[in-house]
This record gives structure tokens, C-alpha cells and sequence, in this order.
């Protein structure tokens, strides 16, 4: 593809890319301590577990879905390791891929809900949304301050060829993701079903099977990002997660992902949660009161958002 | 030259505890000569992960000390871990953290105010009644404590009879509509604990509009809202704890700790204020405006 | 009579495209003004700019003499603009009578006078034959009756002056056709000037006073339709004179391929017939005789009720698009852009969308991908010509010539078009017969589903006729004239 | 209209309305408490905000919108009302009719965001929410304990025509709302761009205003539910309404309109938000376990969709 047709593809990714430069330029006049190795890597850190949720989110929204139970799933995954390990003694690793399997299952049943039941995405992942975070609440009743042992917490710190494992993941997850997007069938399935599901079925596409594995994929990012949170809290909060659809399905929408389906790209969500992460993580370094914080938010993204249209 | 400082805590929208403790450390760190910047997570009350952000952006910023209201007990633990070995001054008030790698902890014993609570409900009903309690944000570690203190004190006051236990937040909403629905079974209900003021405010607007002034509502926390609903006889009575004392006694131990070449000889490990019972009688001298 | 509407020097690029370059237009009072052309010549793009859905970007236009510029629809509207447009401005989850009168609404004191508008709607579905109840869903209904009421939504209008209808006959039927016409005819003589659009050319001989024809965003000429034949129009269009408007049918039909047997479903009733090996087989009717839902239950699109199906002597049962794509059968759907493209899909991934187990590896070959996607879009002639732009900003034309080579690429062995050449132009129309023709000459099995009976008795070797979803007529070699086809189609009987 | 194309046209709704009525004779069965009249005007004035709320969300999702902003914007109105009344000693009539009058200007920003500055409405309102949230911390920063004088709670408690002021104030606005999208050009409108907004566009319909007046009017709705909820809790918290957008969008859908708009009827939006109401008010009538309730609530409302959906 030439370098004109790549621009002309990715423009809103490219002026979302603008304005989160723009933003970090802005942040590192006004602090010293905001341009430094050290705080990118926190950013990087802070913003890896909307980003690796936003990508399963990426896919959902492309296939003109949404999914609300991201954060309770990503709860589930952290709570049934908890009690695995730490009451019932499991091995780490093990107890955390039953934790991850468990989640997976909840995403596929989303899926199927959403497809077999012709239950709204929005109502069946807001269904699963309150009986997961219900069922985080029951198994942790009895130990709600569980904490995990001290080398699984290597997870949030340790370093991957000199950068902190949980960048190192999300970027990982990021290129898996991008890869499905471009070069698999479910892929371009998952876009074809987004921008018109009668199309798609004529075309020999099996919907069933794109959508039910699109809700599994967001599952599954959604346990990953239980494992990063699990490693970087050290514990097992049963509240770990909420809110944490919106900031999700935020980052996707910033990087040019549209709410209808059928477009979407990987580079986009990254931007997206990057230029969330950036925001917080700036005014809190340049000691923006807080009651402002959620105002200067607000307006920022509305801002950049505008911007990357405008020049549509 | 001043100390660069910072209090986190978990909500600086909807608590009012949570703001009066932050406030009174900005204030009281002018008269210390600490500049007290004041943190809470964007995200709802559960966000743990944004304190944990938060203290890893104040390690980056070099800041002297930090007091930490902690949001979960086992949850901070790593980060504070690494905020020490930075040489940050990190002090644990309220909520107890799971560690000793701190410079001190600071805190009421929110399980003895839940216990309180019952037994002035007790004292009023003359040990015999129906109660009920309403709980704040399922699955809290603030609210366990209070409800298991309540439970404690249900158990030493034979007379009273649990007839109802419900919740899910900490809002004057969430206790209005939950009482709404307790007294349609309960109507001779005789006391009600609320985990928060907010919780017994809400009650009380509840209890009103169903005409039953009699009940005995007690709250926690000791927020203007509920002294004003105290003095209106709305509320009987709320468990104070004293945010002013605690930041003081916080941040002294964090200078004291810095003075002392970052060391915690000489600093008592855990300090608890005892939390007060404010009735009618004490609430004039709490109320602000 | 005056000049009504006359534009100067428009032009109107798109990234990539110069739509209308320098383009002179004018209209005079009363007339029928056919604008004709290429698909992706430009014509939609100039009628759109006259009734105020597009912005020009040079020139000037003048109504009645006066300078105007529309900023919205609505503006033209008030100005006496109706416009029919190619694709419909419909709203499928509204009611017929609601979108008839959609923006447009009688009021009664208190509110909208729901008596009216479906009384008039009543009244208009009447009076143009028109298959349908004021209250029925939009989305219930078939691509003839919508186009049906798409027109009646302009003609109401009170204070129209000039009437723009862009291929307002591509999906129906030579009885509505003439019922339109007949309708063309009345408001032409109750002074309404019209621009008619259309790629049936016989159909322009009929009704237009003028022709102005269009190539790549320019005109070519403009004169009395008295003064050009249809070839003479050809050849303006296509630059080229262009002989024959079908080529030789294919001429050795070889084995049995799919066997329907004893076919029941909703909409269709005991159908069955065979196709063959190197065979066109037509199949035809009146609208609504249940030509698209027995294609669609063959094709495992909707569920039959009963009735065996057979491919090579081997029963099969095609229970989803899928399976009837994995056993061999592809089709061609009726309404593009409901069930046939990805609007916000690049050309290239609408035409792989169907061959994506062809190119998987089990990863995508994107450099297989594009070069086969592109030798179909080639073939077909698409402009423009980058296969990567995105469909929806295709002319009409030019997407239904992406549907097309979506199953060329396909490459199945029993191809089933439903009305394959809807608004396409003459020169592609040929285009794709010959392909049509070709694949049956290289051994696959073709069923075209057409309601255009000269398309059928052109191009088929044997055609089906369909009446209220039965088979009332096989028809080949000679017997297959256009006297026989209509008279099986309305249910005369017809006597040997 | 005859009965049989009414019954066609509201089928969702009515199954929807069967699903209701069922949930409603199994509680009356598990609690001697719950059929009473006493109770019924609980769940009622239970069910009022959220079905204030809603019904500007109505509005919106049939124009194929989404309003992240109104949790935010019923706290707008308590605080300023709040602020006004209570700290400048301003008259509670007007400082309630000067807190309306800002929160449906912020609702029409929303709507001139949306239409001029072509910002998605899920980013621009959840810019709102985020801004007009801060704005509320803001103002309400010196005094989060205000309270309302007693002679205003008469609108929580108050009786009109024998039914609490919170249930006939619902009643009027279904009735108002739904009497707009029958029998007016802009309910009309409303529809058609939710249908197909660039069919409405060449059909003469002016876009622009149709928007804006739709999130207006969402903002209105938001105002008069703050009022109730002012009234009914006494006091302006500054947290009021949050989260209150997922169950309002929740409501909706659960009535039969669906997210991508163009359809949607206000009789489906009452039903949703009174099975919301009688599920949560009977879950507590009949004791069910708090850490159960979520998962009830989540399964039983997934359910009652599937039922509606599955008759179609
Ligand atoms: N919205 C758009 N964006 C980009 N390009 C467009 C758009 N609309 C039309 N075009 C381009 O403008 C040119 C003229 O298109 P137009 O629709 O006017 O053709 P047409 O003569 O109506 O063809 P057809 O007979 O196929 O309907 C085509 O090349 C088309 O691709
Ligand atoms: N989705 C649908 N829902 C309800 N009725 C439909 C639907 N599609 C078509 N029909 C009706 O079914 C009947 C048969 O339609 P069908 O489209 O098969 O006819 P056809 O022979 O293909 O004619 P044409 O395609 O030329 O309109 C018609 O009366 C049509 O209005
Ligand atoms: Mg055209
Ligand atoms: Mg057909």
C-alpha cells in the first residue's frame, strides 16, 4: 500500500495521534517531571489495563456491539484466583488459568445470549455485568482483603527486554489483535458483520460463530487485564473494575472506532487509552485540583475528538 | 524550604468524611509547613487501581509524604512498598493496611463504632426492639467492619431482634429507598443503623414520609449533613471519628520520621482514636454554619 | 415555453473524482429532459446538486430566471424540487403512509392529522396500483413496492414545479412502468417539468422530449429525442457503437447439476426443475410471483418448508448461506444495499468477502486477496478505478457491478443472480451478459432471476415463469419469445 | 387503528408488560408486603426518577443517540437549586426554575456538540457527564451538607388527585412525551432521523433542530427528575445520579426500543423502568441477600428481554 492511501486510511488515527502529541508536548512544559522515562513507563503502566480491555473492546464495537461487563468480568478473574490460591491453595498458575478459563466462559456466554436469546448487547452485558459482579461479591464474602504472594506481583514490575511486563503485554495483545484483524478470516468476519450482518450471511459467513467468538476474545482480554490489575493491587478487591466499561469503550470511540460497527482499528484504541492515561496521569503531575480533573477530562476529549472530525 | 505533601484518599465527590479528612490535612499542613496536595481516583469508590496510579505519579513527583486513606486493606500494600523504599514518608490513616512497611498507622476502630452504635440504639429501646441495619457499598472493607461491629453488638443485646439487613451504597438514595422497602415488612420497626450518614439521612426522609418518627436512627461518620439532621431530631445520633485528630497525629509521625533521617524509632507503630457517640446534647458544637 | 432551471459551468469533485466537470443543464417548462450516461458518468451527482443534497463546488443556477442557491433539500423543496432518488430516502421502520409523507406532514390543530395522511395514502396506493396497506411496515415490503412508494412521497406535493426521478424503474416492473408513465404524462401536461433518469433505453424513446447525455462528468450533447435513435444514444454513451445488446447464448447445456424437487416455502409453492451443466436458465414472473424467495431458499438465506434438494444426483440440504456456498452455490442477492454490500467496506473486502476460505492459509493471503479481488474488479470495468476505495462512495452503477464480482470471484458452480443488471448501463449491461454467458460456456450452471423479460428471452436458454409462487411455464428454444413469457406471466392462458 | 394492528405494532411491549405482571403475582406470592397500596406507591416513586430520566433518554435512542450525561445533569439541578436556595437565600421557586433553565442549556449543548461539532454523542455526553459533574463539585465544594426547606418535600410526599406528587409528575410527562412523538412534526422528525437520518435530511427534514431539541429535551427530563430527587432525599449530595445513565438506557431498552433508533414507543420505557423498580423493591421486600441481588436483578431483566424477543 502506498504511504498516501496508508494516510488517507488512518487520518483520524493520525490527527487522534496529533492531538496526543499535542498533549504530552503541553504537559511536559508545564512539569518537569513529566517527560521523564520513569513517569512514560507509569503511564505506559496505567494505561495498559483500559488498553488491553479497550482491545477486546475494539472488536466488539467493530462488530456493531458493545459489551458492559468488562470490568465485572475482569473482577471475576481476580476473585476466583484469589480464592483459588489463597484459600484453597492452589498453585498460582494454575489457580489463575482456571481464573481466565472461568472469564472466557462468562464472555462466551455473552456471546451466545446476545445471539441465541436475540437479547441487545447492551441489555445482555449489562445482565452479566451485575451477575458477575454478584458473584465476585459472594465468593470473596468471606476473605475480602486476600492478597497474592509476593513473586506473582513480579507480574506488575518485572521487565521485559528493559521495559515493565505490563507494557510489554499490552503491546503484545495490541499487535495479537491487529494481526486477527488484518490477516484472520474471523478478522475480517468480525468488520463484515459490523457494517452489515445480512450482507455478511449471504456472503457465507457464519454469525453465529464471529459473534460468539468476538464476545469470548473481549472475555478474554478482560482476564488478562485481571491479571495485570491482580499483580499491580496485589489483592483481590471485589469492587476491582467498576466503571471501567465506560473509560473502555471511551478509548476505542477517541481512536476512530464508530459506535455502528463495521470500522475500527487497533492503532486507534492505543492512541485512545494512551491520551486517556496521559490526561490523568498530566494533571495530577501539574496538581490540577480534582473537582476540575473531571471537567478538564471531559473537555479534552470532547476537543480532541472534535479535531480528528473536522477535518473529516 | 517546605515538604512537598499529599493526602490520598478514595472519593473526594461523595464523601464527606473522605473530603473532610483531605481539607483538614491541606490545613493543617499550613501550619506545618508542609504544602498538602489533595488525590482521589477518578474512577467510582472501588477504584483502587487509580490510587495505586496516583501514589506511583506522587513517587515520580518527589513528594516528601504522603497520607494514605487507604481504599482496601491488602490492595496498596505493593505500592506503598515501593513509595518507602523511594523514601517517601507514607503514613496509613483510617483504613488499617495489611503491612508494617509504613511509618504508622492512624485510625478509628470502625468495627467499635458499628458496636457503639448498637448499643446506644439499645439504650434508647430500653434493650428490647426491632432493628435494622442499613449497609453501605457491598463488599467494602469500611463496611464489613461496621457491620460486623453491628452484629457484635446485636449478639450482646439479646433483647434485639435483626429483622432486616440490606444495602449496596453509601448515598442518602440508597437509604431512603431501602428503608422505603424495609418498613413496608417491618412497619414496627424500633432502630435503624445506617453505615454512613448519608445511609441515615436517607432513612430517616424515608421514615418521615411514612409518619413514623419514632425510630431510632444512627449514623456513622460525623458529617455536617447528619449533625444537621441530629439536631432536627431526624437522626438520633452518629459515630464521630475525629478527621482533625487523626491527620495531626499522621502527620507528625511523617515529620517525625524525616527528622529522624527516615527512620521509625520513636514512632508508634498503630495509634486508634476512640470514635465518639454525638447525640443531641453534644451535636451544637460540631455543626459548622 | 421558457427556460425553467438552467445550470452553467457546474462542477463537483470528490477526493479522487471529478464528478461534474463544467457541466451546462437546462429544463424547459413542461418537458420530460432525459439525462443519460455511463454508470458513474455523473447524473446522480447533478440532480443531487438541484435539489439541494449536495453542495456544488463551481457554477450557477437559475430558476425561472432568478439566481439560486440550495443549501438543503428542504429549500429546494419549497422551491417547488421534488426529487426520486437513486437510493431510496426511505425509513424502513416507519409506515408506508408515514414515509409518503415523511417531512411533509397535514397538521390539524392539535397535531398531526393522522386521519389524512392515511386516508391520501390510501388514496395514492390506489389510484398507482400499489400493493400495499397506509399501515404496513416499510421494511415488510419488497424493493418494487418501496420504489413504488419512493415515488409516491414526491408526486403529492402540492407545489411541484419540477420532478427529478433518478432510475425510478430499475426495480419495477413493465406494468408499473406503464402505470408510471401514464402518471409522467399527467403531471407533464399539468405543466410539470421532469429530468428522467434511467438505463432503459426504450424506455427514454417513450416519455422524453430531450436527451442530454453525460461521459465522465461532461456532456456530450443534448437534442431532441426525435433526432436519436437508441443506437445513436449508444453510441454517445459507450463512445463506441455497440451491435448487439446480447451476445450468442451458450449452446451445449451438459448434465444435470441441481435438482429442486417438490420446493415449499413461504411465498412459493411445488417447485421443481433442474439446471444444467453450461446452461443460462431464466426464471421470471410478475413482481411479488416469489422469484427472490425461492432463490433465497435454495441459497439457504430463509427456510424452506419442505422439498428435497439435489446436487449431482446427491441430496443436499442447504440449511445457511454457508452451507450452500460450501456446497458449490452462490447468489447474487436483489437489493444491494440491504443484502449485498458492506457500504463502509472497501471495494477489494466486498469482493473477497465471499472468498475469504479461498484466501486463508490458514491466514489471509492479502497479496492473493488483492490480486484476484482486483482482476474481477478490472473485469468488470469499475470506476473509479481503485479497488480500495470505500463501496459507498461508488455511483449506483458501479456497486451493483461490485455484488457481481463478489461471485465471480466466488467462482461458484451454480451461480444464481437476482436481477443482476439493475441499474447498470447498456455498455456494461453487455459486459455482463457476456460473462454471464462465459461462465456457462466454461461449465457452471447460471439461473438468472430477472422480472426484465427481454433480459431473459435474451440471454436464457430455458426459462421457468413464475406466477403467485408457482411454476406455470417452462419455456425454451423458440417457444421463449417475449408473447409467450407475458402471457404465462399475467395468467392468460396461452394456446398452442 | 384496530386492535389487531395495535397489538401488532406494541407486541414487545406487551410481553414486556406479561414479563412485568409475572414478576409482580410471584413477589405478591412470597411476601404478604408487596400488593399493597402502601407498597405500589412506594415502587412508584421508587421508579419515578428513572422513569423521568428515561423518558428523555426515549427521546434520544429513537434518534438513534445516546446520553451518558444525565446522572450528571440531575445533580446539576440539586446543586444549583441547592446552592442558590440554601447559601444565597434565594427563593426555591426561582432558584429551582434557574437550576432547570441551566440544565437544559447543558442538555442543547450536548446537542450543538453533536450536530456542529460531529463529536459521536457517546463521547460528547460522557464529556458532559464529566463536566457538568465537576461543575457540581465545584459549586457545591464549601457546603456538600445542604438541605432543602420542609414546605419544598411536599413534592416527594405531596398527594394529587389521591397519588403521590413523584407518580402523577411521571404519569403527565409519559403522557406529554408520548403525545410528541405521535402527534408532532418533531416526534416525528425524531424518528425519521433515527431511522435514516440522511432520508430525513432529503426529505426537507432540518437535522439541526431536531437534534438539538432532542438533547434539550433529555435535559429537561434530567432537571425535573433532579427536582424529585432533591425533594425525595431532602438534602443535594453532590454524588447524586451517578450511574444513573446505564438504568435509564436500561429502561428504554427494556421496553422494546432499541439502540440503533428509529423505533421505540414511551408505554415500553414505563414497563422497563416499573420491572426495574419492582425487581429491586422486591428483591428487599422479600430479604434477599444483598451480595445476591445483583445477580437476580442482572438475570432477571436478561430474561424478560430474551421472552420479548423471543416471540418475534
Ligand atoms: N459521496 C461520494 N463520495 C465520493 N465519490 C462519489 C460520491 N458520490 C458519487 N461519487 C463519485 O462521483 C462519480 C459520479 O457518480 P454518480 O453517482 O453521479 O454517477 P451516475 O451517473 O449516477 O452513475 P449510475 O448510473 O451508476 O448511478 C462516480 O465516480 C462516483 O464514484
Ligand atoms: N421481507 C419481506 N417481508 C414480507 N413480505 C415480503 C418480503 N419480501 C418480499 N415480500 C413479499 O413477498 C412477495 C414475493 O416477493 P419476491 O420479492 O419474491 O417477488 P419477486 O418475484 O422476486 O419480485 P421482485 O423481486 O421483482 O419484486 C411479494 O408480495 C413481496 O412484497
Ligand atoms: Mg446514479
Ligand atoms: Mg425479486
Amino acid at each position: 500500500m502506498s504511504i498516501k492511501v496508508l494516510v488517507a486510511d488512518s487520518k483520524q488515527q493520525l490527527i487522534a495521534l496529533a492531538c496526543l502529541v499535542a498533549v504530552v508536548i503541553v504537559l511536559s512544559f508545564m512539569s518537569e517531571y513529566f517527560f521523564t522515562a520513569n513517569n512514560l513507563f507509569n503511564i505506559g503502566k496505567q494505561a495498559s489495563i483500559n488498553l488491553i480491555i479497550g482491545l477486546g473492546m475494539t472488536l466488539v464495537i467493530i462488530s456493531a456491539g458493545i459489551d458492559l461487563s468488562v470490568g465485572s468480568l475482569l473482577a471475576l478473574t481476580i476473585s476466583i484466583m484469589a480464592v483459588l490460591n489463597v484459600v484453597h491453595g492452589v498453585d498460582i498458575v494454575i489457580a489463575g488459568s482456571l481464573a481466565i478459563a472461568a472469564t472466557v466462559f462468562a464472555g462466551m456466554i455473552n456471546g451466545i445470549v446476545i445471539q441465541y436469546g436475540k437479547v441487545p448487547a447492551f441489555i445482555t452485558t449489562l445482565g452479566m455485568m451485575g451477575v458477575a459482579r454478584g458473584v465476585v461479591l459472594l465468593i470473596s464474602r468471606g476473605n475480602p482483603s486476600m492478597s497474592f504472594p509476593e513473586e506473582f506481583l513480579w507480574i506488575a514490575d518485572g521487565l521485559v527486554l528493559g521495559i515493565p511486563f505490563p507494557i510489554f503485554l499490552s503491546i503484545v495483545i495490541a499487535i495479537l489483535v491487529s494481526l486477527l484483524l488484518k490477516y484472520t478470516r474471523l478478522g475480517r468476519s468480525i468488520y463484515a458483520i459490523g457494517g452489515n450482518e445480512e450482507a455478511a450471511r449471504l456472503s457465507g459467513i457464519n454469525i453465529a460463530y464471529v459473534r460468539i467468538a468476538t464476545y469470548t476474545l473481549s472475555g478474554l482480554c478482560c482476564a488478562l487485564g485481571g491479571i495485570i490489575y491482580a499483580a499491580r493491587v496485589g489483592a483481590a478487591p471485589p469492587s476491582a473494575g467498576i466503571g471501567y466499561e465506560l473509560n473502555a469503550i471511551a478509548a476505542v470511540i477517541i481512536g476512530g472506532t464508530a459506535l455502528n460497527g463495521g470500522q475500527g482499528k487497533v492503532s486507534g484504541t492505543v492512541i485512545g487509552a494512551l491520551l486517556m492515561a496521559v490526561i490523568a496521569n498530566g494533571l495530577n503531575i501539574i496538581e490540577v485540583d480534582p473537582y476540575w480533573q473531571s471537567i478538564v477530562i471531559g473537555a479534552i476529549i470532547v476537543i480532541a475528538v472534535m479535531f480528528s472530525n473536522l477535518r473529516k | 524550604a517546605d515538604l512537598k505533601g499529599a493526602i490520598v484518599v478514595m472519593d473526594l465527590t461523595t464523601n464527606a468524611f473522605q473530603i473532610e479528612m483531605a481539607d483538614q490535612a491541606v490545613a493543617y499542613g499550613k501550619e506545618v509547613g508542609v504544602d498538602i496536595q489533595r488525590y482521589a481516583p477518578a474512577g467510582s469508590f472501588g477504584d483502587y487501581e487509580g490510587q495505586i496510579s496516583i501514589i506511583e505519579n506522587l513517587i515520580t513527583k518527589n513528594t516528601d509524604i504522603i497520607i494514605l486513606v487507604a481504599g482496601h486493606t491488602t490492595a496498596l500494600v505493593p505500592v506503598v512498598k515501593k513509595a518507602m523504599k523511594a523514601g517517601v514518608a507514607v503514613v496509613n490513616m483510617d483504613n488499617r493496611l495489611n503491612t508494617t512497611d509504613m511509618v504508622a498507622y492512624v485510625g478509628v476502630d470502625n468495627g467499635q463504632g458499628g458496636k457503639m452504635a448498637v448499643d446506644y440504639i439499645a439504650k434508647r429501646l430500653g434493650g428490647i426492639g426491632k432493628i435494622a441495619l442499613i449497609q453501605g457499598e457491598t463488599g467494602n472493607p469500611v463496611q464489613i467492619l461496621r457491620t460486623k461491629g453491628f452484629e457484635l453488638g446485636a449478639l450482646v443485646h439479646p433483647g434485639l431482634e435483626v429483622a432486616a439487613q440490606q444495602g449496596a451504597h453509601w448515598t442518602e438514595e440508597e437509604g431512603l429507598k431501602v428503608m422505603e422497602d424495609i418498613l413496608q415488612s417491618h412497619p414496627d420497626l424500633d432502630g435503624v443503623f445506617g453505615e454512613s450518614d448519608n445511609l441515615a439521612v436517607g432513612a430517616a426522609r424515608a421514615a418521615a414520609s411514612a409518619g413514623k418518627t419514632d425510630i431510632v436512627i444512627v449514623g456513622y461518620d460525623g458529617q455536617q449533613g447528619g449533625y444537621e439532621a441530629i439536631k432536627k431530631g431526624d437522626v438520633a445520633a452518629t459515630i464521630r471519628m475525629d478527621a482533625r485528630k487523626m491527620v495531626e497525629l499522621s502527620i507528625d509521625a511523617a515529620l517525625k520520621y524525616i527528622a529522624n533521617g527516615k527512620t521509625t524509632e520513636g514512632i508508634d507503630p498503630e495509634t486508634y482514636i476512640a470514635p465518639e457517640l454525638v447525640t443531641a446534647a453534644e451535636v451544637d458544637q460540631y455543626i459548622t454554619n | 415555453m421558457g427556460i425553467l432551471l438552467e445550470v452553467t459551468g457546474l462542477s463537483k469533485s470528490f477526493p479522487g473524482v471529478r464528478a461534474l466537470d463544467n457541466v451546462d443543464f437546462d429544463l424547459v417548462e413542461g418537458e420530460v429532459h432525459a439525462l443519460l450516461g455511463e454508470n458513474g458518468a455523473g447524473k446522480s451527482t447533478l440532480v443531487k446538486i438541484i435539489t439541494g443534497a449536495y453542495r456544488r463546488d463551481e457554477g450557477a443556477m437559475r430558476l425561472n430566471g432568478k439566481p439560486v442557491d440550495f443549501h438543503t433539500p428542504s429549500e429546494a423543496q419549497q422551491a417547488g424540487i421534488g426529487g426520486i432518488y437513486q437510493e431510496f430516502s426511505q425509513v424502513n421502520a416507519l409506515t408506508v403512509a408515514e414515509n409518503i409523507f415523511l417531512g411533509a406532514y397535514p397538521m390539524r390543530r392539535f397535531g398531526i392529522d393522522w386521519t389524512a395522511i392515511n386516508r391520501e395514502s390510501a388514496r395514492l396506493l390506489e389510484q398507482f396500483g400499489v400493493d400495499a396497506n397506509p399501515t404496513d411496515k416499510l421494511s415488510t415490503l419488497g424493493v418494487a413496492t418501496r420504489q413504488m412508494i419512493e415515488i409516491l412521497k414526491v408526486v403529492h406535493r402540492e407545489n411541484l414545479k419540477i420532478l427529478i426521478m433518478d432510475e425510478p424503474t430499475s426495480a419495477l416492473s413493465d406494468a408499473e412502468t406503464r402505470t408510471l408513465f401514464d402518471f409522467v404524462r399527467t403531471l407533464q401536461s399539468m405543466g410539470v417539468s421532469i429530468i428522467y433518469i434511467s438505463h432503459r433505453l426504450d424506455e427514454i424513446k417513450q416519455i422524453c422530449s430531450r436527451i442530454t447525455v453525460f461521459k465522465n462528468g461532461r456532456k456530450v450533447c443534448t437534442s431532441p429525442a426525435s433526432d436519436m435513435t437508441i443506437d445513436d444514444i449508444v453510441t454517445q454513451m459507450v463512445g463506441t457503437e455497440l451491435k448487439d445488446h446480447f451476445p450468442a447464448k451458450s449452446s451445449h447445456a451438459g448434465d444435470t447439476t441441481l435438482r429442486v424437487s417438490d420446493f415449499c416455502g413461504d411465498g412459493f409453492r411445488n417447485i421443481s426443475f433442474t439446471s444444467r451443466q453450461g446452461e443460462v436458465l431464466g426464471i421470471t414472473g410478475l413482481v411479488g410471483s416469489g422469484k427472490t424467495e425461492l432463490l433465497e431458499s435454495i441459497f439457504g438465506a430463509r427456510s424452506a418448508a419442505s422439498g428435497r434438494l439435489a446436487l449431482d444426483d446427491r441430496p443436499i440440504s442447504n440449511g445457511s448461506p454457508e452451507e450452500a456456498i460450501a456446497n458449490g452455490i452462490g447468489l447474487l442477492p436483489e437489493s444491494r444495499k440491504e443484502q449485498g454490500l458492506n457500504l463502509i467496506m472497501s471495494c477489494l473486502g466486498n469482493i473477497s468477502l465471499a472468498s475469504l476460505d479461498k484466501i486463508a492459509h490458514p491466514f489471509l493471503d492479502l497479496a492473493e486477496e488483492t490480486r484476484v479481488a482486483e482482476e474481477n474488479f478490472n473485469r468488470l470495468e469499475i470506476r473509479p478505478g481503485d479497488p480500495r476505495n470505500r463501496v459507498v462512495n461508488l455511483s449506483g452503477g458501479n456497486q451493483q457491478k461490485i455484488v457481481l464480482a463478489k461471485w465471480l470471484m466466488r467462482d461458484a458452480n451454480i451461480l444464481m443472480f437476482d436481477e443482476p443488471t439493475r441499474g447498470i448501463d447498456v455498455g456494461a449491461k453487455f459486459q455482463i451478459y457476456s460473462l454471464i454467458v462465459e461462465l456457462a460456456r466454461a461449465g457452471k450452471s447460471v439461473i438468472v432471476a430477472s422480472s426484465e423479460i427481454d433480459e431473459v428471452i435474451g440471454l436464457c436458454n430455458r426459462a421457468l415463469v413464475l406466477r403467485k409462487g408457482e411454476i406455470v411455464k417452462e419455456l425454451a428454444g423458440d417457444e421463449l419469445n417475449s408473447e409467450n413469457v407475458v402471457f404465462s406471466m399475467s395468467g392468460r392462458k396461452h394456446v398452442h
